[in-house]
């Protein structure tokens, strides 16, 4: 059977070659292990460099807003569906975009993996669901289930939804996961410890901004915290600005978050910034039965309403 | 009387009333015509729909340092622009919700439709408004205070 | 004064001889992440890779005090700014990475020019007494040697310390760091043995830096022809154009001066600003001289390999840390821009 | 140490209106503490950050010539945050200003030379402060002959009129005065910058060109000036970048390796041509 990476380079290849897309947007091998990069593959020989592994946590779908070019894509589940959004919102148009659909089995967490083994490692095989990871003078295995991203661990829909083809076989889809175990928990805690929660969940933030430059949703020209004229929030490491950016950030993923954790990925501080645009996605398949990017057709909750929609805090 | 309560009765909070122009503005015209009495504890901004609020605008209230937030416009049905009010509901659902998640007390952040001809029920809006916010205290959460660095 | 022994189960005797006049700083482990932090005995790291951020925030915080005011216009003295009050205490930073130390010479030369100094910089960096301590063992994203810098370099720092193992050799190197050796406790005076030990240690860590770049072509191309380099249109396509490489970088200094008001009071605060910010140099106007993410990108390596040493008597501004490696969610790898730089 | 970080504070003495647009007022600054005058001694093509507390600082030429004593005048277009703070300012108000900061128009080596001053809108700010100079008593004798070009789109989008029309009626300096198009009661010339000066024809012999104008402006100009024979020595440019230190640090004004705030903001286009084009 062909690997993951085959497969994309063969698409890639064939696509490249007769034409049907100017540039192939893929992933290539890191300069250093347990990374990739995003990469844009214009020509066949470039095409050799695309691969994929466990480490492709970027969302790919970040990099479509304002192309002009036609652009195929290989896209994990989360990506097919924030490619979907973006066709949605007029940021790409479908027949512009190919979407080469790759049927996800997790992408792993740096974090936890640097976690487990702080040695320099210079070396990771991937092979039967295990990382070897390699040293000058160690050699450490770990299972990969172990150190999955969280929201890989839970995900919904491993496989892309839209696409027009598929790299491989379609893979199963996980069963039983409740998704929002952890934010039940901390929602029935008292709103002084859900404050503290989340006062010290971002208290190493440094705003970077990486959490917003990751993110497929966040193509505005102008960014709120850029905003001067009202300036909504200051700009110096002060708890409240932090929070502010992190409430309005999440905000505006309202309903069309896919939680593919690409934020959480980028931030260099480890900070969970999901835990905020996760309670807005509980909140919107809740209450209007909504998750982003499932289809073409559907529309996104904050665009319709309901006449009867629930508004029992609403005096 | 206990301390709590003492602090609650000397406390007069500061509530940014966020109304729409064409209904709860006109509530709060109507009740002042009718001499209805409620505490002078609303500083009220004008605002063309409540399709219009942002969360900025309400995040930047109590970063600013309000202590109550409170948002009325028209009820479902009646909006002038026709369906603004039903288009923000939604948002303000998911803005309530997304606060009081992350901490916000309970009492603060109030959400009302009150119409033009509503004057009675404005004031009773009001009331209440003050009095939950009175009841949370003075706001320190979501508070930008003097800047503490190096 | 001549080189020293330090045995590690003599630290916390070290450590606490020097409180009385500084407060020390050493590496511990700050949750998952190594960091300095004040310590009061021996229970601190020897054997850490680096400090997860760099450590210019001892003298350069993110976010820092430069005035404050009154906005009352009653009160006297309203909208004049005052200076706020430093002090800083005099600290002793020990185990700090010569390429840290480096990169703080070099932020010495950028926070002094001829005409000017910055107090901000210079009363906490001079009140500051920098023990180093040499890598024995550099990771796999370390090039310090490609960059006028090294796993035992000494630039930068008042004294270093080797480790031998049980113990450590410390040189002094300036008269801040004899000083303050001068003082401490637990020290006895170095043998041959361990001079020579120290030397093969030193070139054992250069040894087993295998990451190279080489400057010669950057130096010696002019401004124009490595800004009009074709490589620059494919460096660019992957970054985000987050921040996160310039906060984490020893050298990147640039910043931004913004005024806070809380009621009648007021602060002008200067914060860490970053060139890969379409704000950083956005007009009044709407004109942005740099509008894209390749203009930004292109700014940041240009700047760091070009335009400092033009400015600082050719002085890298890198010094081969690997932080921006190791951070870089989009893996922009600086070992591979400057190749293609020089290439 | 001195901290080249904090501003003299200033009065603001009085402020005029200069457009029609009223977008452009200016700024007449009187030190609170007289000495603090002494310290703030400027030559022409300078800039200081003015700073209003509570909302920032804006670098902004100063128009004002050092022969002009006992006050600085800067005029200030109302577009950002500061500036927009500024014109809500009253006369009799307290702010700050730092500086002088850049370095400034090569007075010293213009000596001896004949002086073609190119401006467009409200570019002319430090041309201003450089023509006050130069025709100042004790400094006209230094220099040859002296050029004023100025357009702006409108009569009433021209800033300094009481000086130029006083030095229209001098005979030691030429100046002409454009605006884009014909307007009522509008009698002096008409046309673009670039036009004006290719009609004016000022001789390359011995002379240098101060150009300062908006980027559209500068664009026309520059080959106007070189086919009349200016070498890229001659022609002498100043340029405005985001600022904030002021003084060379802060990194945002970079062009290439240079800092606008501290190596410029006067730059010769030979200098420029072998700068990025990022200003």
């Amino acid at each position: 059977m062909k690997t993951r990476t085959e497969k994309i380079r063969e698409t890639a290849k064939r696509l490249l070659s007769e034409g049907k897309v100017d540039v192939v947007l893929g992933y290539r091998a890191g300069t250093i292990p347990l990374r990739t990069a995003p990469y844009f593959a214009r020509t066949v020989e470039e095409a050799e460099n695309l691969i994929w592994n466990s480490h492709c946590r970027i969302n790919l779908a970040n990099f479509l807003p304002r192309r002009q070019e036609r652009v195929a894509v290989t896209a994990k589940g989360c990506d097919a569906r924030n490619i979907v959004n973006h066709i949605i919102e007029n940021q790409i148009r479908r027949d512009q975009v190919y979407i080469i659909g790759v049927p996800c089995e997790g992408m792993v967490d740096l974090d936890l993996v640097l976690e487990k083994e702080s040695r320099p490692i210079q070396e990771v095989i991937e092979s039967n669901g295990q990382l070897t990871l390699k040293g000058p003078d160690f050699s450490t295995s770990l299972d990969k289930a172990e150190v999955l991203r969280q929201n890989c661990l839970t995900c919904a829909h491993r496989n892309p939804t839209v696409y027009d083809e598929l790299a491989v076989d379609q893979v199963p889809e996980l069963e039983g996961v409740d998704r929002y175990a952890d934010l039940k928990e901390l929602l029935a805690k008292s709103d002084a410890d859900r404050y503290a929660y989340f006062q010290e969940l971002v208290k190493d933030c440094i705003r970077c901004y990486a959490c917003r430059d990751a993110c497929p949703l966040c193509y505005c020209q102008v960014c709120f915290v850029d905003e001067a004229m009202p300036q909504w929030l200051g700009k110096s490491i002060d708890p409240a600005d932090v929070m502010t950016y992190h409430l309005l950030r999440a905000f505006h993923c309202a309903g069309r978050c896919t939680d593919c954790g690409a934020c959480e990925s980028a931030c260099p501080m480890g900070i969970k910034v999901r835990q905020f645009t996760r309670l807005l996605e509980k909140d919107v398949k809740e209450l209007y039965g909504y998750e982003a990017g499932l289809s073409l057709e559907a529309k996104p909750p904050l665009t319709v309403y309901r006449p009867d929609d629930p508004q029992e805090f609403i005096k | 009387m206990t301390e709590e309560q003492k602090k609650t009765e000397e406390f007069e909070p500061k509530i940014i009333a966020f109304l729409c122009n064409w209904c709860s503005y006109g509530g709060a015209d109507l009740a002042g015509v009718s001499r209805l009495q409620y505490p002078p504890n609303i500083r009220v901004i004008r605002i063309p729909c409540t399709g219009r609020m942002s969360p900025k605008f309400i995040l930047q209230a109590f970063r600013r340092g309000a202590d109550g937030v409170w948002v009325s416009g028209c009820h479902p049905g009646d909006c002038h622009y026709i369906a603004g009010n039903l288009y923000a509901r939604r948002k303000f659902t998911l803005l309530n919700n997304l606060l009081h998640s992350v901490g916000l007390e309970p009492g603060r952040l109030h959400f009302s439709w009150v119409s033009s001809a509503e004057g009675e029920k404005f004031a009773t809006v009001a009331k209440e408004v003050i009095a939950a916010v009175k009841a949370a205290g003075p706001n320190s959460r979501f508070v930008k205070s003097r800047i503490e660095v190096a | 004064m001549a080189e020293m022994i330090l045995k590690k189960s003599d630290l916390a005797e070290f450590v606490k001889s020097l409180l009385s006049d500084y407060q020390v700083l050493a590496p511990v482990k700050d949750g998952r992440h190594v960091n300095f932090a004040p310590v009061e005995d021996g229970e601190f790291l020897l054997d850490f890779q680096n400090t997860f951020l760099s450590p210019k925030h001892l003298f350069f915080p993110q976010s820092e005090k430069m005035f404050e005011f009154s906005t009352d216009k009653a009160g006297e003295g309203a909208f004049i700014l005052k200076e706020v009050e430093k002090n800083p205490q005099p600290r002793v930073i020990f185990g700090l990475r010569p390429c840290d130390a480096k990169a703080f010479q070099i932020l010495d030369k950028i926070f002094r020019n001829d005409q000017y100094a910055d107090p901000y910089w210079f009363n906490k960096r001079e009140a500051t007494v920098l023990i180093g301590l040499g890598c024995n063992h550099p990771c796999p994203t370390c090039f310090c040697t490609s960059v006028n810098c090294g796993p035992f370099h000494e630039e930068g720092l008042d004294a270093l310390a080797f480790d031998l193992g049980d113990r450590l050799l410390l040189r002094p190197l300036t008269e801040k760091g004899r000083k303050v050796l001068d003082q401490a406790k637990g020290l006895k005076p170095a043998d041959d043995q361990a001079g020579e030990k120290a030397a093969a240690l030193k070139d054992e860590a250069e040894k087993a830096i295998t990451s190279k770049v080489f400057t010669d072509q950057i130096a010696r191309r002019s401004v124009m022809e490595l800004f009009e380099a074709a490589h620059w249109d494919r460096v660019h396509e992957s970054c985000l154009n987050c921040g996160t490489c310039t906060y984490v970088c020893p050298t990147c200094h640039c910043f931004d001066i913004q005024d806070e008001v809380a009621g009648i009071v007021g602060d002008r605060v200067r914060n860490w600003d970053t060139c890969m910010s379409w704000l950083f140099t956005m007009h009044g106007s709407g004109h942005n001289p740099r509008p894209g993410k390749k203009e930004r990108v292109r700014q940041r390596f240009m700047h760091k390999f070009k335009y400092i040493p033009i400015k600082r008597d050719g002085e890298i501004g890198c010094v081969g840390c690997g932080r921006c490696i190791n951070l870089c969610p989009v893996n922009i790898d600086v070992r591979d821009v400057v190749r293609d730089m020089n290439a | 140490m001195q901290n080249p970080y904090k501003p003299y504070p200033v009065r603001i003495d009085k402020i005029t209106v200069e457009t029609e647009d009223k977008n452009l007022r200016t700024f007449k600054l009187v030190f609170l503490n007289p000495e603090d005058e002494k310290a703030f001694a400027y030559t022409p093509g300078q800039f200081a950050e003015l700073s209003l507390a509570g909302y920032g600082e804006i670098p902004i030429g100063i128009a004002s010539s050092p022969t002009e004593k006992g006050y600085l005048l800067f005029t200030v277009n109302k577009v950002g945050s500061v500036t927009t703070a500024l014109h809500n300012m009253k006369e009799g108000d307290v702010m700050g200003v730092r500086g002088p900061l850049g370095n400034s128009y090569p007075l010293k080596e213009l000596e001896g030379r004949n002086v073609v001053i190119i401006a467009g809108g409200f570019a002319v700010t430090t041309l201003r402060s450089t023509i006050t100079w130069m025709l100042d008593p004790a400094h006209r004798d230094k220099y040859g002959q002296i050029i004023f070009i100025y357009g702006a789109r409108t009569p009433g989008m021209l800033l300094y009129e009481e000086e130029w029309s006083a030095w229209q009626k001098r005979d030691d300096i030429e100046a002409y005065i454009t605006v884009d198009r014909e307007f009522p009661g509008w009698s002096g010339m008409v046309g673009f910058v670039p036009a004006v000066t290719e009609q004016v024809g000022p001789s390359p012999e011995n002379a240098s060109a101060l150009v300062c104008g908006p980027p559209i402006m500068i664009k026309f100009t520059q080959p106007v000036l070189e086919k009349l024979g200016f070498s890229e020595d001659q022609i002498i440019m100043s340029l405005e970048n985001r600022m904030k230190c002021g003084i060379g640090i802060c990194g945002r004004c970079n062009v290439g390796p240079e800092y606008v705030c501290k190596d410029g903001p006067v730059f010769t286009l030979a200098q420029l041509n072998r700068l990025p084009k990022e200003y």
